[in-house]
């Protein structure tokens, strides 16, 4: 089950990585509005975290179940912050 | 479906089960075997319960005759009675209800049922005991520290829990939280362990449509439970923080928020509840189809209802806060998700109701038991929509009222649903028969004083009466209800005296009841095909192949009554399902 | 049998609290003896008896498994029927708020109810403020908004027979309002375990006749003429 | 139903359990994130704070620990050829940066305490040791999972299936790193 298991380039998705890293750093660097910085450097988080999970821990070649216990946590963590913030941030 | 070949035992299972001299630690107390793991999980729970119930005399006590002496435990003053219901309700819901209903019921059922050896890691099985076990040392050293035992809830809501000046508590609740701690890792690893082992070492032919209910409910609450502990652990680490470092995460002086925490800790709090209730309700299942010989009704809808009300539970955790000052905008969408979650439940009710249509009802000890279940289970859940609806909460929250659902629908499962699955399962634990006219007699003492005991809560919360107070007579408006606070308590005293004829049924049957035959209730389910009580490894040679779903009873054209899941018929001599 | 352990209810809106009680109370009564019935009924009916099978029905086919799902579609209907009863009782007691003929500000501490009253000017803040521990003096009919602080834990204040229950959290400050139709004096007890004196930490509302009250506030601001009653 | 893994492998066995855990820790972290999320956005400030600490720093230890998972990955890809060898290279590199990650936290740390910045000394830096140090506890228990598998290589026993396992659980604290570091240094 393991051993036909072509997988990726490790060493190409490391320096995708450390460019992303970089690329995120100097996004900080940018003359951009605060909500536009944050949101540029949270979706280059995201796109690490993706390459990480797909590649490194193989969730590209798994079946749905995996797929399903990666995702769901993510999911109900978003939404219960979602649900909390009229509560926690905007109350006066 | 073709039915795949025989499989041999893999090579590690045989080797257990040829150890045939372990010694006394590893074959009792550091074992691997799950069904002793089981019976751990059991000892615990059940010593867990006296400890717990204990605590309920001395506060229902306090509660009657208000500043006397209590036999057996002498004056309790405000402070001691603030410890009492906050270690009344952590002993009962974390050490009572999920060791037996989670721990013992999952151990023991999961591989059996699945038709698997033991679980997928018996040794990590053994660590999230030992892991709760420690934790419950915890917990009862907590009460003989310095300044006694936690005392802000079991709730804990800060920041009366978050800085030791407002409680007088220092250790006693950072035991508490480490206690908690530990608990909350040993279940995580538990559950993992149970949904590892249903996924991965069903036996040849177990699809998950031929599961049994009580897999499917175990299964469920052990990923509820998974998902919805996370935010409170890390919600723990910042109240011992707060505690010991000073932090004010919870404090608003230094910029924390207390709704915070009252938010994390019912995003799990709430599903807790399903998760302890699931495995009530499926051992009940079980009950039901073997006694009245029939197929549950609808055992498709009742994995989907069962799957809704998981997904539900997510939804539904700030009902417990209608009155805590979140955002009012917020409250309708969670009071109307609490209602709407009795509409998966009710369709399990019916359907309990509808497998005794046209059945063969035998009302052995169980049977009664399951019964009892379904009545209290009811009430329980009709009075929870009184609580959901959001504009009633505003009179009844923190009231006794609360206090009466709560017990009649989470001590209606501990009590109804574990005892159902202890009767039922006890033959096949321990290899002998209990003794059945003192199960009834048990059952119904039971049954009348929960009643008598719970019932007239609702009343005395109607009028008023809050919760976590320690002297009623304190209170004006509180005088016409303390004949009913006496009557509680007598009738609470009369709940515990009732438990003495299982102690005795219980511990004589273990050494001197009737030897079990492997099957003695004609159920059709895989535990039943192995020897009572299993050896390590459960099964001989080969374990059995399934071929049919787990409530084939009264199947038509079959001589007996059920056809076991396990039994290879020739083609043509009966229809298989599924 | 429920409905008259309820305290009198002596508040506007709580007439449709007990109204949806009432409303809750039968729809449950009807549906647990209904069930509760069923399930006798069948225990009674269907014992084994000699020489009997039960009946092999797996409840799979459509015709079975309508004896679920409109049972269930029923719950569904009724549960739709109290939560919009009860989005109203709620949009009455919590949303639609009045504006208030009379302030204070209730701040919960270990373990005493601090009931502050704004003084003939009706402003917070001023020289004229007077702190009394636990008595909240008000007129009947009349509306009062009482802005809810706690100083060091969670609090609740709660009035049973006024249908009025509020936590009061450390950090925040919460608008509830109440309007009494009857005189009287009533208990104010703490809902939400605030620490060792929880027990016993209790206020006394006094409801005044509109005459009451006027010469209650001139024992308590003397200086202050007639017309300035706190409004 | 395609999840019928009837007499699995104990790959299979560890890969699904792992997962589950990884599952409910996405819930720890995730509570704790969420947490410090509305608490910054609740009060305005944290800026000013957060400015104290060293993105140099920072994104060094982002640079090795993104060099440890591909290492760690590298070790798994090793152990698929039955190159020994390369399995305690790998691995041994990867405790290694783990453990240089853990060095420069601790660096970290100490700084900002002799500067007075302590776990009480307000709201951010209340979340930021409580983050960086459930995280870095993580990377400690990653560190140790694979010293065992590394002894267990080095005296020439197979690590098997459970240097995937152990990998899993790698990738995943480094995919929490990926979240803290912009949540902690960049974002303002």
């Amino acid at each position: 089950m393991t051993a036909e298991r072509v997988h990726p380039n490790y060493v190409a998705i490391w320096v995708w990585l450390v460019v992303l890293m970089v690329a995120g750093v100097l996004a900080t660097r940018l003359p951009l509005g605060k909500s536009a910085v944050n949101s540029l450097i949270f979706a280059i988080a995201a796109v690490k975290a993706a390459l990480v999970a797909l590649n490194y821990m193989h969730l590209r070649s798994e079946n749905w179940l995996i797929y399903a216990l990666a995702i769901v946590p993510v999911l109900l963590v978003v939404a219960m912050t979602l649900v909390l913030f009229p509560d926690i941030v905007f109350h006066h | 479906m073709s039915n795949p070949p025989r499989v041999a035992p893999s090579p590690s299972s045989v080797a257990q089960a040829a150890h045939g001299e372990l010694g006394f630690w590893r074959t009792y107390v550091f074992t691997t075997d799950h069904k002793t793991i089981a019976k751990q999980y059991l000892s615990l729970g059940l010593f867990m319960a006296f400890v717990g119930g204990y605590l309920a005399y001395v506060m229902r006590w306090q509660l009657a005759f208000p500043d006397t002496s209590i036999p057996g435990f002498g004056f309790v003053g405000p402070e001691t009675y603030n410890a009492l219901v906050t270690n009344h309700g952590t002993i009962m819901v974390f050490f009572v209800a999920m060791p037996i209903l989670l721990g013992a019921f999952g151990n023991f059922l999961i591989p059996l049922m699945i038709g698997a050896r033991d679980m997928a890691f018996p040794r990590l099985n053994m660590l999230s005991f030992w892991i709760l076990a420690v934790s419950a040392l915890l917990i009862l050293i907590s009460f003989f520290v310095p300044a006694g035992g936690a005392s802000a809830g079991w709730t804990g809501y800060a920041p009366l829990s978050a800085r030791a000046e407002y409680t007088g508590v220092n250790w006693g609740i950072n035991l508490w939280l480490f206690a908690h701690a530990l608990e909350f890792s040993s279940f995580l690893i538990g559950g993992v362990n149970f949904l590892t082992t249903a996924i991965t070492m069903r036996a040849p032919g177990m699809t998950f449509s031929r599961l049994p209910l009580v897999i499917w409910q175990l299964l469920t609450a052990s990923v509820i439970f998974l998902l919805s502990v996370g935010p409170l652990i890390a919600a723990a680490v910042m109240l011992l923080m707060d505690r010991l470092l000073g932090t004010s995460f919870f404090v608003p002086e230094g910029g924390g928020d207390p709704l915070l925490w009252e938010h994390l800790f019912w995003f799990f709090g709430h599903p807790e509840v399903y998760v302890i209730l699931l495995p009530g309700l499926g051992a009940v299942l079980e009950v039901l189809a073997v006694f009245s010989r029939k197929p549950i009704f609808g055992y498709r809808w009742i994995i989907y209802s069962t799957l809704a009300t998981g997904v539900l539970s997510f939804l539904v955790w700030a009902h417990h806060m209608f009155i805590s000052g979140m955002d009012p905008r917020l409250v309708m969408p969670f009071s109307i998700a609490t209602i709407l979650i009795s509409v998966p439940l009710s369709l399990i009710i019916f359907s309990m109701i509808l497998t005794l249509w046209k059945g063969s009802i035998r009302l052995a000890t169980p049977m009664l038991w399951a019964l009892g279940f379904i009545a209290m289970f009811i009430l329980g859940g009709l009075t929870g929509i009184v609580n959901g609806s959001a504009a009633l909460d505003i009179q009844i929250h923190g009231t006794h009222f609360v206090v009466a659902h709560f017990h009649y629908t989470l001590l209606s499962v501990v009590i109804f649903g574990g005892f159902t699955g202890l009767y039922f399962w006890f033959p096949k634990m321990f290899g002998r028969m209990m003794n059945e006219p003192l199960g009834k007699l048990h059952f119904l003492l039971t049954l009348l004083f929960f009643n008598l005991t719970f019932f007239p809560m609702h009343a005395v919360g109607l009028a008023g009466m809050p919760r976590r107070i320690a002297n009623p007579l304190q209170y004006e408006f509180l005088k016409a209800v303390q004949p009913l606070n006496v009557q509680i308590t007598i009738s609470a005293i009369g709940l515990i005296i009732a438990q003495l004829p299982f102690l005795i049924n219980f511990a004589w049957s273990i050494m001197a009841g009737r030897k079990a035959e492997s099957n003695p209730w004609e159920a059709a389910t895989l535990e039943w095909t192995a020897p009572s009580p299993p050896p390590h490894g459960n099964w001989g040679e080969a374990i059995p192949t399934v071929y049919r779903g787990p409530y084939e009873y009264s199947p038509p054209g079959v001589r007996e009554d059920y056809l076991p899941q396990d039994r290879a018929l020739a083609a043509g001599s009966a229809k298989e399902r599924r | 049998m429920f409905l008259n352990w309820l305290p009198e209810n002596i508040s506007t809106y709580g007439g449709e609290i007990d109204s949806l009680f009432r409303l809750i109370y039968y729809i449950t009564l009807a549906w647990f003896i209904v069930t509760m019935g069923a399930m006798l009924g069948f225990v009674l009916l269907f014992r084994r008896r000699d020489g009997q099978r039960a009946a092999y029905i797996t409840g799979e086919k459509l015709s079975q498994v309508a004896w679920l799902i409109v049972p269930t579609v029923l719950v569904l209907g009724l549960d739709l029927w109290i939560d919009f009863r009860g989005g109203d009782a709620w949009a009455k007691a919590r949303l639609h708020v009045p504006p208030s003929e009379l302030q204070v500000q209730v701040t919960g501490k270990q373990f005493n109810w601090e009931i502050l009253y704004p003084g003939p000017d009706g402003q917070f803040g001023t020289a004229d403020d007077l702190q009394i521990d636990n008595e909240l003096h008000v007129a009947v009919n009349k509306v009062v908004g009482v802005t809810l602080k706690s100083k060091d834990v969670i609090h609740s204040l709660f009035l049973p027979s006024l249908r009025l229950q509020q936590n009061a959290v450390p950090g925040r400050k919460f608008h509830v309002w109440f309007q009494a139709t009857k005189t009287g004096v009533f208990e104010i007890p703490c809902a939400e375990l605030c620490g060792f004196g929880h027990s016993g930490m209790v206020g006394h509302l006094t409801v005044h006749t509109a005459e009451e009250y006027d010469k209650w506030a001139k024992e308590q601001w003397p200086a202050a003429t007639g017309e300035a009653i706190p409004r | 139903m395609t999840v019928v893994f009837e007499q699995s492998t104990p790959a299979l066995r560890g890969k699904i359990a792992i997962w589950w855990v990884i599952a409910s820790e996405v819930m720890i972290f995730g509570g704790a994130v969420g947490s410090y999320i509305m608490a910054r956005a609740a009060s305005p400030g944290w800026s000013a704070e957060a400015a104290h600490l060293s993105t140099f720093m920072a994104a060094i230890n982002t640079f090795v620990l993104l060099t440890s998972s591909m290492t760690m990955a590298m070790a798994f890809a090793s152990y698929q050829k039955g190159d020994q060898r390369g399995v305690r290279r790998f691995l041994l590199l990867t405790i290694l940066l783990g453990l240089a990650f853990l060095g420069i936290k601790a660096y970290e740390y100490t700084s900002h305490i002799m500067e007075g910045a302590v776990p009480w000394s307000g709201s951010f830096w209340s979340f930021y040791y409580m983050l960086t140090g459930l995280h870095a506890l993580h990377v400690l228990a990653g560190a140790i999972v694979n010293f065992i598998l590394f002894l267990a290589a080095g005296r020439g026993l197979s690590t098997g299936y459970r240097i995937e396992i152990a990998g899993l659980y790698w990738h995943f604290v480094d995919i929490v790193w990926i979240f803290l570091f912009p949540l902690l240094y960049l974002s303002y």
